[in-house]
């Protein structure tokens, strides 16, 4: 079971979210249609990891990029204008385009990884959600937690609060 | 290995799933094609796929009589080059003789005998076959010979030379005509007549260009299209660069530069006409400076007293110290020589000013000299049977024969009157009179669609035959000609036409015209000139003879020199100097240009013009490809204020011709030039509407002496029509801007 | 920041969706002019040259390169603009970015589309264009990573990716937005388009974090990819191409189209779409300042060009330089100097730069005279080299005018799909510069 | 195994070719000797199976020479000179053009050629911007011959289809059938003068001189030592393997 508040107001959506973390709730969803740093905050979600994500894949980009330069340059050894075979500062410039395309494809991996997305799975959800509407899940709750959740929630002003399945 | 293995793999990776699939598909689905490597029914002899022969031949692309070596594949010619044992070429060969190949797989030949269908000149012809063409001809000449009219019959044929001349020459002397005759466009009449005068001989002497140390040329390209270009070519080569430490100068005289105007040290446009003038002038200086101490330097003197360099600077527009610097440069020179050529001995003063040159050479010491003038010893072969009428005067003769309704049959051979003489001459007209005109060619140009019948001759290149070079190379020489292809359509050899013909008419012809073929005729001559010079011959037996000249293509006798005992006396030129200025058609008041129509070294007199490759090639001067253009001065084309691309109407007493400018800076003022050559009206797709035919426009006069056009004597006024047309040209802006791509300035170097 | 008052959040979703989910024939008509463009100026001409041959244009052998190339150029210059600008804006937490960066960056991503179709257009066989990447191919051989061509390739590849999932990654909670207020197989589409996305706290959070890291990549990456492009030209020795101002130049140059470009396309979002309330005064001032700065950047660089070959003085790039300022094309040349150095100083002007109208007709001339700088690099440089006498010249063919005509069709019709397909504005960042949903302000 | 690995990085990471050319082919052209007759240019038209293209095309620069003659007016009337050079690849030992190429399609070769490989070429035509020498065609069309003209056709040499670009190879074909014949027989070196390309051939005035300039006897060694030697745009740093001879004055 889950519960969802449905809020008009972000201040009030807040409160609502700061009490249940301080109440013990860990299994809690924050639903905004514009990002809010303090319901980050309330999560405590600091530095995402995808920016590791980010730093491996330009590394691994720009290792790759001069590997590949080099290495298809040993393969076939094809002189062609008098320069090296392993030609340094042209292969940068292969090595910079690589890195910084490795370096998006790993970001794309790592937003995919750390937020879990794609995810099709049924969630507790309301379309208000992208308009105007500010909602909390407390998802994982039952009986007692449940009603206690739900204190919480109407206490905060919520307009709506509704029972619903768990996802997935 | 591995590096292949490593390329294999990301190949495999690539291609392996699908390729290999889609591989097996197409290849199931498509039926392998089956080619046929040797697409011939008979393959020729000697034939292996995939390797290549040289078979060596004379080239017949102008009269220089170079021999070719051609490289078959697959009984296909694939490449004409210089035969490297044949003295003329010695394996080098020029534009025009490479574009043989042209000639042989020309879309435009002639594949069949063909037959106008209606009115003549209409150009339209039906193909018919050889037997009833040959039986049509021969029954009406063999009337005309059993009604002892022989002398009806007529045949001009372009400048023929080894063997086919003598055919030619016993057929109609069989047939009891003696009107067999040639005319050719390049022919050096004019120095064959000078010739005459001076050395008592009317042949061409050997102009040994290549250890002169001064070559002073009156008018002749002879780097592209005088006489041998590719002979004086390697000549050329080893005058400049061949010797240590002597680099030979050459100076050349002529109002619009030519390739060989652009090789020369001193390039002097002396005023058009005046050349021979000029020739004296030097005469005279070489002789009132003492430099010439001969026992009949009082006759030269009281020759040339009219000639002195005031004078002649005067009329020639040539400053007095130049004259005066070229003649003693001249007479200092080791080694000096002078020719005449081109506009020069193409004026109604040809011999005239030949004769000048010559006695300049004469002064100066130079007959029979290394870097002179050397006599050709006899010929190898005494082919030629007799003088014949060579030239423009022998045309004339014709017109009036044919006018006059004296003649019957006109037999033409690879010659193009109609294109390559004037209007006035009238030969277009006077043709219509002829009941009979039957053309050999292996192309249909404006005189062979006047024929009743056009009998398809093989290329060169398809035919046997022989060739005496002409000029020699100071010893007897001969090249044989032999079919390098199989012959590619319907058609004969001109020899074998003649012997065909002669077959027809009956009589004695075929008892004494016995060969079965041009192949058997050339080689029982031969065999002939075997036995008169066995005692020199190596080879003993005439066989073995035979395969090795076949296999070289060439045979000559290169110590067989004629040394000096050639050289005659001065008298006879010494009589015959007068005063060499051409008269111009036309009053300098109402024509105030000078034509210079002038040779090119890609279609000469025109002959060129249906090879695709040489109208794709620039012409060397101007980079001008596909069309004919006029040359003007820039100060002449600034004052008129014409420029490139304008059209212009260039207008003589003989007529006008429309044609775009082309402003180039190495004209003398007043003079305007246009190339010969482009303008035919038929002569296949690549030639035929494609720029005009300046010869056109010259009047019809002649040179007495020498009796050849003189088409270097014609004025013209040019108005501009307003209209434009591109002249197609690949030549950018022509100038090097200061930039060092002639080589570093002068001190850097 | 809202000319007209603020709307609320619903009005947002409602102004901008509308524009998606509510189509009028006009919108249909104008579709199917640009494609009808498309196809008989662009596509038409394009078989009748692959049949034909390179020919079917009119370079030649001095003038290799031409119009196509100069297109080329042109259109990844006019990508240059969207994508760095909105991430250059993003990083420095600019707010007037939001409401026009979506646009701007769709614009990036369809004119570089184009500017990769030029290069299509321009090879000779189009059908190996695949050789030169390095995936296995029938020659058992990979490209020369020596090459400035391959540079191109590896940087529009990456600069089309990067801004591919630059723009895709930025309209994820757009798309559930679009999820959300539609029904059917739209409804299923936008699903898998968003994600799943719910807008979770979490989610934004990793949203943002890897949508900063987007933008960090992409800034190097544009100013690369430009000077890439320039190194085409300056690696040569060409006259006239080999200088080495030439990768700030094209940098420069290629940021001053891209701002012209937004301002053209802003307008056309204010006026078919009705985003006047999104898009206002202060994007068109800010926009106009930026384009005084780069307009008078270019200036100095084409002096300094100028400058630096004059001082140089070799017979070569004199020659050049006195061809491009006097020769066939030099009215080109002034028409140039002209648009893009002088007419944008009316910028100043506060009358011009608050004037929508005034705007764009300046920012139109821009572009023109940006298309013609490309165009005269190409045409003026390379039919006159070393050699005088290979001194040639060009002049396009129809072929290649009409594939020039073509490609601005092709542009419209892919930004005319884009703005059905993706919301022409984004609507969370919009709301973010809102005055925030609180119960106590 | 690592150092031998380091060792080869280190070699290959030094400009330059290989470890050295097995042949170098030169080419000298004396301009004391060309007279601009252009029969260079027809010998290289036949060997080299070079389209025939027309006047249409010609009128706008779209013909093949893989070897041109340019000329250039020195002065004015009457004190005027032309100055005939033939133009064709120079197969620069650091060619421009090589380094551009995305595919590979031209290269350096072991024996010292600019090489242009028809099948790799996807025609970028980015060589012939990069060359200063303007020598590299373009076909701009799939060129065809009027029956029975190709039956001429060169069978050593391919055909070239639209969208490749093309260039004097030096007549490689040539130089592959001397190399053969030279292996064949005992493995030993090609001799010098067994090798002419076409034009070398052709040339009347003997003004061309082509051979190994590894091979210091040679007769083009001797020639590029010539005081009027000289490199055409030399200050391009291209290092062309086609020396000229300065004409020399009277």
């Amino acid at each position: 079971m889950a519960i969802m508040g449905t809020f008009a107001f972000e201040d009030d959506f807040l409160a609502a979210a700061e009490n249940l973390v301080s109440s013990g709730f860990d299994n809690i969803s924050l639903l905004s249609p514009i990002p809010l740093e303090e319901a980050q905050e309330v999560l405590g979600l600091g530095k995402s990891p995808v920016r590791r994500f980010s730093l491996a894949g330009a590394m691994i980009g720009g290792a790759s990029g001069i590997a590949m330069c080099v290495a298809t340059a040993l393969v076939f050894i094809l002189p062609t204008g008098g320069r090296a075979i392993i030609a340094i500062p042209p292969y940068l410039v292969i090595t910079y385009e690589m890195t910084i395309l490795f370096g998006v494809l790993f970001t794309l991996l790592g937003f995919h990884f750390v937020s879990g997305l794609p995810a099709w799975r049924d969630k507790p959800y309301t379309e208000a959600a992208s308009i105007d509407r500010f909602v909390v899940v407390v998802e994982g709750t039952a009986g007692e937690q449940a009603a206690q959740a739900e204190a919480i929630i109407r206490d905060a002003g919520a307009e709506e609060i509704k029972h619903v399945e768990d996802g997935g | 290995m591995s590096k292949i293995s490593r390329r294999d793999l990301l190949q495999y990776i690539g291609a392996g799933g699908i390729g290999a699939v889609g591989g097996v598909l197409y290849g199931e689905s498509i039926e392998r094609p089956v080619e046929l490597l040797v697409p011939q029914v008979v393959p020729p002899e000697d034939f292996s796929p995939g390797i290549a022969t040289w078979y060596n031949t004379v080239c017949n692309q102008c009269s220089a009589g170079c021999g070719i070596s051609v490289r078959i594949r697959e009984g296909k010619a694939k490449k004409i080059e210089g035969n490297p044992v044949h003295p003329v070429s010695q394996g080098r060969l020029c534009a025009r003789g490479q574009s043989g190949l042209n000639a042989l797989y020309n879309p435009d030949r002639i594949r069949a005998p063909l037959t106008n269908a209606g009115q003549r000149g209409t150009g339209s012809f039906h193909p018919i076959d050889w037997d009833e063409a040959l039986t049509t001809i021969g029954s009406r000449i063999s009337r005309l010979k059993i009604e002892d009219d022989a002398s009806r019959v007529r045949l001009l044929t372009g400048r023929v030379r080894g063997h086919l001349d003598e055919l030619f020459a016993q057929f109609m002397d069989l047939l009891g005509s003696q009107h067999y005759q040639q005319y050719d466009f390049t022919n050096p009449s004019a120095l064959l007549a000078a010739n005459r005068i001076s050395f008592g001989t009317e042949q061409l002497p050997y102009y040994d260009i290549k250890n002169a140390d001064l070559l002073l040329s009156f008018g002749a390209d002879y780097l592209g299209t005088w006489i041998s270009p590719v002979h004086h070519g390697l000549a050329y080569g080893h005058m400049r660069q061949g010797r240590a430490a002597r680099r030979g100068k050459t100076v050349q005289v002529e109002p619009r530069m030519s390739l060989s105007g652009a090789a020369a040290d001193e390039w002097i446009a002396a005023r058009p006409g005046t050349e021979g003038l000029l020739a004296l002038g030097l005469a005279h200086v070489l002789v009132s400076d003492g430099h010439y101490s001969g026992s009949d330097r009082a006759e030269w003197s009281n020759a040339l007293q009219a000639h002195s360099p005031s004078v002649v600077s005067a009329a020639t527009d040539v400053p007095e110290d130049k004259i005066l610097q070229l003649a003693r440069e001249f007479a200092s020179s080791k080694a000096s020589l002078a020719i005449a050529g081109g506009a020069t001995t193409a004026g109604t003063n040809a011999v005239a000013s030949a004769v000048a040159v010559n006695a300049l050479n004469q002064l100066a010491g130079n007959l029979g000299q290394p870097g002179g003038i050397i006599f050709n010893a006899d010929q190898a072969f005494s082919t030629s049977p007799d003088a014949k009428p060579v030239g423009m005067q022998g045309i004339l003769d014709l017109v009036a024969a044919m006018e006059s309704g004296e003649v019957d049959v006109l037999l033409l051979h690879d010659s193009n009157p109609v294109f390559s003489l004037p209007d006035g001459v009238g030969f277009r007209e006077a043709i219509d009179k002829v009941p009979l005109v039957v053309a050999l060619s292996s192309f249909r140009d404006e005189t062979t669609e006047l024929a009743d019948f056009v009998l398809p001759t093989n290329i060169y290149l398809e035919s046997w035959g022989d060739d005496v070079p002409d000029p020699g190379v100071g010893f007897p020489v001969a090249s044989i000609s032999q079919p390098v292809v199989a012959k590619l359509y319907d058609t004969l050899s001109a020899g074998d036409i003649i012997l065909s013909l002669a077959r027809q008419i009956g009589g004695e012809l075929p008892i004494q015209m016995s060969w079965g073929s041009m192949e058997e005729f050339v080689r029982e001559r031969w065999r002939a000139e075997f036995d008169k010079r066995e005692s020199d011959a190596a080879e003993q037996d005439f066989e073995e003879f035979w395969q090795a000249a076949i296999a070289a293509g060439v045979w000559g006798q290169p110590g067989a020199t004629a040394g000096d005992q050639l050289v005659p006396s001065a008298a006879s030129t010494i009589a015959a100097i007068s005063d060499p200025v051409s008269e111009f058609a036309g009053s300098e008041s109402e024509y105030p240009f000078v034509l210079h129509p002038f040779l090119t070294a890609t279609f000469l007199d025109g002959r060129g013009a249906n090879l695709p490759w040489l109208q794709e090639l620039p012409d060397p001067m101007t980079s001008v490809v596909y069309g004919s253009w006029v040359e003007l001065n820039p100060a002449t084309a600034d004052e008129l204020g014409i420029e490139e691309g304008d059209v212009l109407e260039v207008v003589s007493t003989a007529g006008s011709v429309r044609v775009p400018a082309l402003i180039f800076p190495a004209i003398r003022p007043g003079v305007v030039a246009m190339p010969v050559g482009q303008g035919h009206e038929a002569y296949g797709r690549y030639a035929t509407d494609r720029g005009v035919n300046p010869i056109h426009i010259v009047a019809a006069q002649m040179d007495a002496e020498a009796g050849d056009l003189a088409w270097a004597a014609t004025r013209v006024k040019i108005r501009n029509t307003g209209e434009r047309m591109q002249v197609v040209k690949i030549g950018g802006v022509s100038r090097t801007l200061g930039r060092q791509i002639l080589g570093p300035a002068d001190g850097h170097a | 920041m809202f000319d007209h008052g603020q709307p609320s959040y619903a009005d947002v979703n409602k102004d901008v969706l509308s524009t998606m989910l509510e189509t009028g024939p006009r919108y249909w008509i104008l579709l199917g002019t640009t494609m009808s463009i498309a196809v008989i100026c662009f596509f038409m001409p394009w078989l009748y040259q692959l049949f034909v041959g390179i020919g079917a244009a009119g370079m030649n052998r001095n003038a290799v390169w031409g119009t196509y190339i100069s297109n080329f150029i042109f259109w990844i210059g006019l990508s240059h603009s969207g994508t760095l600008l909105s991430a250059v804006l993003h990083i420095t937490n600019s707010h007037w970015r939001k409401s026009i960066y979506r646009s701007a960056e769709a614009m990036t991503l369809f004119s570089l589309m184009t500017a990769a179709l030029f290069i299509m257009v321009h090879v000779g066989r189009v059908w190996f264009v695949h050789w030169t990447f390095p995936i296995p191919n029938p020659m058992g051989l990979w490209p020369n990573f020596r090459s400035p061509l391959m540079f191109d390739v590896m940087a529009i590849t990456t600069y089309l990716t990067a801004s591919s999932i630059f723009i895709y990654m930025g309209s994820v909670p757009d798309f559930a937005a679009v999820r959300d207020a539609s029904t059917g197989l739209r409804r299923r589409l936008y699903t898998i388009f968003s994600f799943g996305w719910r807008g979770t706290a979490r989610e934004w959070h990793t949203l943002g974090w890897a949508y900063t890291f987007f933008a960090v990549f992409v800034i190097p990456l544009a100013v690369s990819v430009h000077s890439i492009v320039s190194w085409d030209f300056a690696l040569s020795i060409v006259p006239g191409l080999h200088h080495t101002i030439f990768a700030p130049y094209f940098v420069c140059g290629a940021i001053y189209s891209g701002t012209a470009g937004i301002v053209t396309v802003m307008y056309c979002l204010r006026k078919f779409l009705g985003f006047e309330k999104y898009i206002g005064q202060v994007h068109l001032d800010n926009l106009g300042k930026l384009l005084i700065a780069l307009s008078l950047i270019w200036s100095y660089i084409n002096i300094l060009e100028l400058f630096s070959t004059w001082y140089g003085g070799t017979s070569f790039e004199l020659e050049a330089l006195k061809f491009r300022l006097t020769g066939f094309y030099a009215p080109l040349y002034w028409e140039m100097i002209t648009f893009c150095a002088f007419v944008p100083l009316l910028i100043f002007f506060k009358k011009i730069r608050w004037s929508w109208n005034k705007m764009l007709v300046v920012s139109i001339l821009i572009n023109i005279g940006m298309l013609t700088e490309r165009f005269i690099i190409v045409a003026t440089s390379l039919p006159r080299k070393f050699l005088p006498d290979a001194f040639g010249f060009y002049l396009p063919s129809w072929v290649e005018i009409s594939i020039t005509i073509g490609s601005f069709a092709i542009f419209a019709t892919l930004f005319l799909i884009f703005i059905k397909w993706v919301p022409a504005v984004s609507l969370y960042e919009v709301k973010e510069t809102l005055k925030p949903l609180r119960r106590n302000t | 195994m690592v150092s031998t690995f380091v060792e080869k990085l280190k070699a290959y990471s030094k400009p330059g070719y290989y470890d050295e050319f097995e042949y170098h082919w030169t080419m000298t052209i004396d301009l004391d000797r060309c007279t601009g007759c252009e029969a260079c240019v027809v010998a290289c038209q036949a060997e080299n199976n070079l389209p025939i293209v027309g006047e249409k095309r010609y009128a706008r620069n779209r013909e093949i020479k893989w070897i041109r003659i340019e000329r250039y007016w020195e002065g004015d009337y009457p004190d005027v000179k032309m100055g005939f050079i033939p133009i064709l690849c120079q197969h620069c030992d650091d060619a421009p053009c090589e380094t551009v190429c995305p595919v590979f399609a031209t290269y350096h070769n072991r024996d010292g050629l600019n090489t242009q490989v028809y099948n790799r070429c996807i025609g970028t035509r980015s060589c012939a911007i990069y060359c200063p020498y303007e020598v590299r065609y373009f076909n701009w069309f799939t060129y065809t011959w009027d029956e029975p003209l190709e039956q001429q056709l060169n069978p050593d040499v391919s055909v070239r289809e639209k969208g490749v670009m093309e260039k004097c190879t030096f007549c490689i074909q040539r130089i592959r059938i001397a190399k053969d014949n030279a292996k064949d027989d005992d493995k030993r070196r090609v001799r010098d003068g067994e090798v002419v390309p076409a034009c070398v051939q052709s040339c009347p005035t003997e003004a061309m001189v082509f051979g190994d300039s590894n091979d210091p006897e040679a007769e083009v060694s001797k020639k590029m030592k010539n005081e009027r030697g000289y490199k055409v745009l030399e200050e391009l740093n291209t290092t062309p393997s086609v020396v000229y001879l300065k004409k020399a004055h009277a």
